[in-house]
């Protein structure tokens, strides 16, 4: 039997414009890493959105895995600006293998 | 806008930004992929910046450049500050949102531009090649009055002002067409030549596609809209007109021909609904998209492209005295 | 299919199908991104709705446009009918594949039209301008006759007969293609001569890398298929010869020239996988993509490309009596 | 510390033509708000399938964060016809902050 | 009340190049399908990567939903080849709708 | 390097390029979506090969085209042995490392190559047709000749021979090269014409789009690097200069034309950047892109665009001993 660890998998939707402030906060709480993925459209309490990538006013996904402390530091540090910027995190348990690398 | 204005809402360009329209109120699923968009918007900023700069090499510059060039940016810092006055009274808009409106408004729409300029073409008065470098050094400084006016808000203090200096000076769309610009000046009409099938001979042709897009995602915005009043569509129409005159007629005091000057006023009717959109998401989240989105994409660009070219091109043949008679 | 067909099978055209056929069939990683693929499909779809709408523009309509109007229109009905009982019988597919199925056979093909009149062409008998607009309303009548087929199964009752009309008529094809032959009608050759490079003189390059990317898609599902049996390969071999024949004694009865029967011939040869798929996905989402698409994209699109298309335009020159010399 | 909150994340996988029906039946549970992201391929009981956006075969990912009781309205709601639209769905816990948005 | 059953759902980030050999393992452990989602860009202990897709060198999410021991299965074949590969993966429990699918 | 070297240096081709580099480099968000770069690269291979099969049916081959082909083959064996021995001694990489670059050096880079060609028409100095058939088949021998040098290390037992030897033959590069050439040999001059404004007008001004995006993935790679040591960028400067020279004295020594000879030099000093990272990963994991990709792309495509293909043209017009005049 392999061993799996726990570990917080967190995804952040924000906009393509504010990513670079969500990674370099991935950063600066000494997770490993993190990976983007596309959106398409969507609705909210601002209405809905889509095909805005010419717009410059599309989303994306960011999500990264990481262990609870540091988790919870990513957390701590984003709550103020989530609604300021929009934001929106969900964050859950996640077993993986090779935990060390996390 | 009579003889003239009826042949540009004939022109290929123009009815395919009606289809557009009319494609999305009907509910149709017509989409063009956001991919294929995107590289048309690079593709049609390319192309203009390449053209002016090639135009620039040919005829060389005098005197008005740099007047045309002065009157541009001035205007694009002065036209926020009214801007933002009718938005916050008139338009009862927050500070926030009333500063990133203003800026949609102070800086300028390549499209529409681009569509003018066909327009004005077929009408015989084709704007001079430096209008382009113009048009790019207007897009910023409208950006930065408005961030200016929202920011007594205190909302971003977080947001350095060296990024945000970055951001108006190196947006893509700055950097593109000035690029452009320099690489067309430096290859001359031989090294153009090459690629004229490219970026000359197919530029109309994409920009019917690209219009036909614009209509739809228009359209379709208005339709979801939830933000927008009464009094933000009034704004949205009045302003193109109030600084359409006061563009041409600027172009036209400083001494520009006459389609230099309509495109002057072209310039400051129009509002920009990429380049600006996507500095405001960065420098003010908070600002609505839902409000300065729609109003500059849904309401001012179609009116700008159905009426208020042809409007200002009639405007810029009476100010200037002279240009090509209506066919 | 002598001389004009071997013909046919050089043209660069054909040539980049069988090549994506090839290299899908060899393992080979060749894909075309998908934004891509959908914007040339887009592309090829207005600039054929131009085109046709600027030869009408050119030439006027006579008598003979609405009985191939009506023809088209008849044919795209009545076909399904006959098609979904050999579908049920011979094929053993259920109602409500059958009825799937037979909308796909009813309804037409932009791509295999557009191939083909690229061939007819070469051969010295273009179609008419007008057989696009036939060509675009053939699209829907099928759509609804395969609907009503498959519907007595009872399971589409929440699918609102609205909503489906809506889709019917304003689907995505069916709007870019009548919209861009009423832009093309209205701005006329001159309006035309400025789009031209993009929309006429590309045309025929784009349409390469198109088909290149249909023989790898049409490849690429054969190989995957789990639902095709060889009763159903048959059927989509038959369909087309019989309703390719049908077609051509239409518009030859109706007193079209030889293009032009040979063009309505195509039309009903053809069976859609693009329009009819997506309505089917939105109205009878419990058929079997595995089958219709598989049919008509994979077997019959390939058989009318490389043979069918052949066959029609030598039984049009028989059958009207003259068309051009094979060279 | 900041406090978190347990919704449920409902992610459904569907044709891009039926999406409006699930987001429809999600603005109908009362949910606040819906996200779409893009698909490339996957392969079912009915084989693979790829490159389908030209031929408008191709489906997407619809998620949505909701409370507990409005998440299982809308699995009632969809459970009826998840087969026969080739629906499928997943759900799970996931914290978020600022719940009351959901 | 409709009845829910729980899965596990494995998400593997993987090379675009080594997405075969990912569901080849799934089609192994007999699980009926799989999904592949896009992924735009990202950043590990070997530096950040984006605009990869013309180079050949992009990535994808390939997800599976399958029972608790095949999904098992699964991470144990893959295992080995976790790092040699540059794979990562993530699971958890999920509840899904019409159970006997997966 | 003088006239001819300027010339080439105010080309809007390589002026893209540096416009790429400069935006990257000035953190701009300037950015050409993948699918539409993709697509490019697709349409540059479908029309180098296309170009070069017609050149083919137009001139007819003779003895030399052999001795190029087996020059290109041999080559493309020969330069990773070399290659691979430097990077394990001087450039200190492990031995999967050291394969896989040295897989990138021994193959080819088709926009390089294409590059080249712009420049050597300019010039005056066109390769033939068949050069085409030569980079093709070039693509592959270094891939095997790069996995065998790696594969000591034992790591990829499980990666079945067949199934490389597949990937190095059906490779999409090669299928679209080979299949675009073998088009444009059997339709031929007349069968091109329909296709040349698409294949042939359009080429240049897509090659200038494509290249301002790889200065600017070029640059963005290189700030993002962590791994490139000062000795691998010698390595990555040094190895097209060695290369270059061998292979264009090896074209004189065979008897090729200027042109030609210049484009064996340009194509044995040119890195592959598309090719062969994706068959790397797939058949050698663990080898590190932020290497191989860095050396190719940011150090090696650059320096050859800029600098080498002058170099290059300058020493092809010495060693045939004749060639256009400078201008
Ligand atoms: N902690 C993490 N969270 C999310 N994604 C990660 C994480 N670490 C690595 N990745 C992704 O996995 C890829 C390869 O990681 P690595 O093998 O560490 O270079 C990265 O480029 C990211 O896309
Ligand atoms: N309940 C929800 N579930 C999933 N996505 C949501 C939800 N609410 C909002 N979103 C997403 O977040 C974006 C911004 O939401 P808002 O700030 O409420 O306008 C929306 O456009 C959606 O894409
Ligand atoms: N076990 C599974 N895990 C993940 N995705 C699946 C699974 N089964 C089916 N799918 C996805 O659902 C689609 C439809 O499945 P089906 O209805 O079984 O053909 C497939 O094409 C896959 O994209
Ligand atoms: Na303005
Ligand atoms: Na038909
Ligand atoms: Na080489």
């Amino acid at each position: 039997m392999i061993e799996t660890v726990i570990r917080k998998r967190i995804e952040i939707l924000a906009d393509q414009a504010q990513a670079k402030h969500v990674t370099q906060a991935i950063d600066d709480a000494g997770i490993t890493g993190w990976t983007i993925t596309p959106v398409t459209s969507g609705k909210g309490r601002e209405g809905r959105w889509r095909e805005e990538r010419v717009m410059g006013t599309d989303k994306v996904f960011i999500l990264t895995i990481a262990p609870q402390e540091k988790a919870m530091a990513l957390a701590e540090a984003l709550a103020p600006v989530l609604t300021q910027r929009g934001l929106l995190l969900t964050m859950w348990d996640v077993e993986v293998i090779r935990g060390e690398r996390f | 806008m009579d003889a003239m204005g009826i042949q540009a809402l004939t022109s290929p360009v123009v009815l395919f930004f009606v289809l557009g329209l009319l494609a999305a109120f009907a509910r149709s699923d017509l989409a063009i992929p956001e991919a294929i968009a995107k590289g048309m918007s690079l593709y049609l900023m390319a192309a203009i910046g390449l053209k002016g700069g090639i135009e620039v090499a040919e005829s060389g510059l005098d005197g008005t450049v740099l007047a045309a060039l002065a009157a541009g940016i001035g205007a694009g810092f002065i036209m926020p500050l009214y801007a933002y006055w009718i938005l916050k009274g008139f338009g009862k808009l927050d500070r926030i949102n009333a500063g990133a409106v203003a800026a949609h408004y102070g800086s300028i729409s390549v499209v529409t531009f681009v569509t003018a300029i066909e327009i004005f073409e077929l009408q015989g008065n084709p704007p001079e090649g430096y209008m382009v470098a113009v048009m790019a050094t207007m897009e910023s400084p409208a950006i930065l009055a408005g961030l200016l006016l929202a920011r007594g808000a205190g909302s971003n203090e977080d947001q350095s002002t060296k990024e945000l200096l970055h951001e108006v000076l190196f947006n893509a769309s700055v950097v593109l067409l000035l690029g452009a610009f320099a690489i067309g000046w430096i290859a001359g009409p031989e090294g153009f030549s090459d690629v004229e099938p490219f970026f000359g001979a197919m530029f109309k042709g994409v920009l019917c596609i690209f219009l036909l897009d614009m209509g739809l995602i228009a359209a379709r915005r208005i339709m979801d809209s939830r933000a927008l009043t009464w009094r933000l569509v009034a704004i949205a129409i009045a302003l193109p007109l109030v600084n359409g005159v006061i563009g041409t007629a600027l172009g036209a005091s400083i001494g520009l021909d006459t389609g230099s000057a309509a495109a002057l006023g072209v310039l400051c009717a129009s509002a920009s609904y990429i380049a600006v959109p996507a500095a405001m998401r960065m420098a003010l989240p908070e600002a609505d998209p839902g409000v300065y989105l729609t109003m500059s994409l849904s309401i001012t660009f179609p009116f700008n492209v159905l009426i208020n070219i042809g409007l200002i091109g009639a405007l810029a043949v009476m100010m200037t005295g002279n240009g090509a008679a209506v066919p």
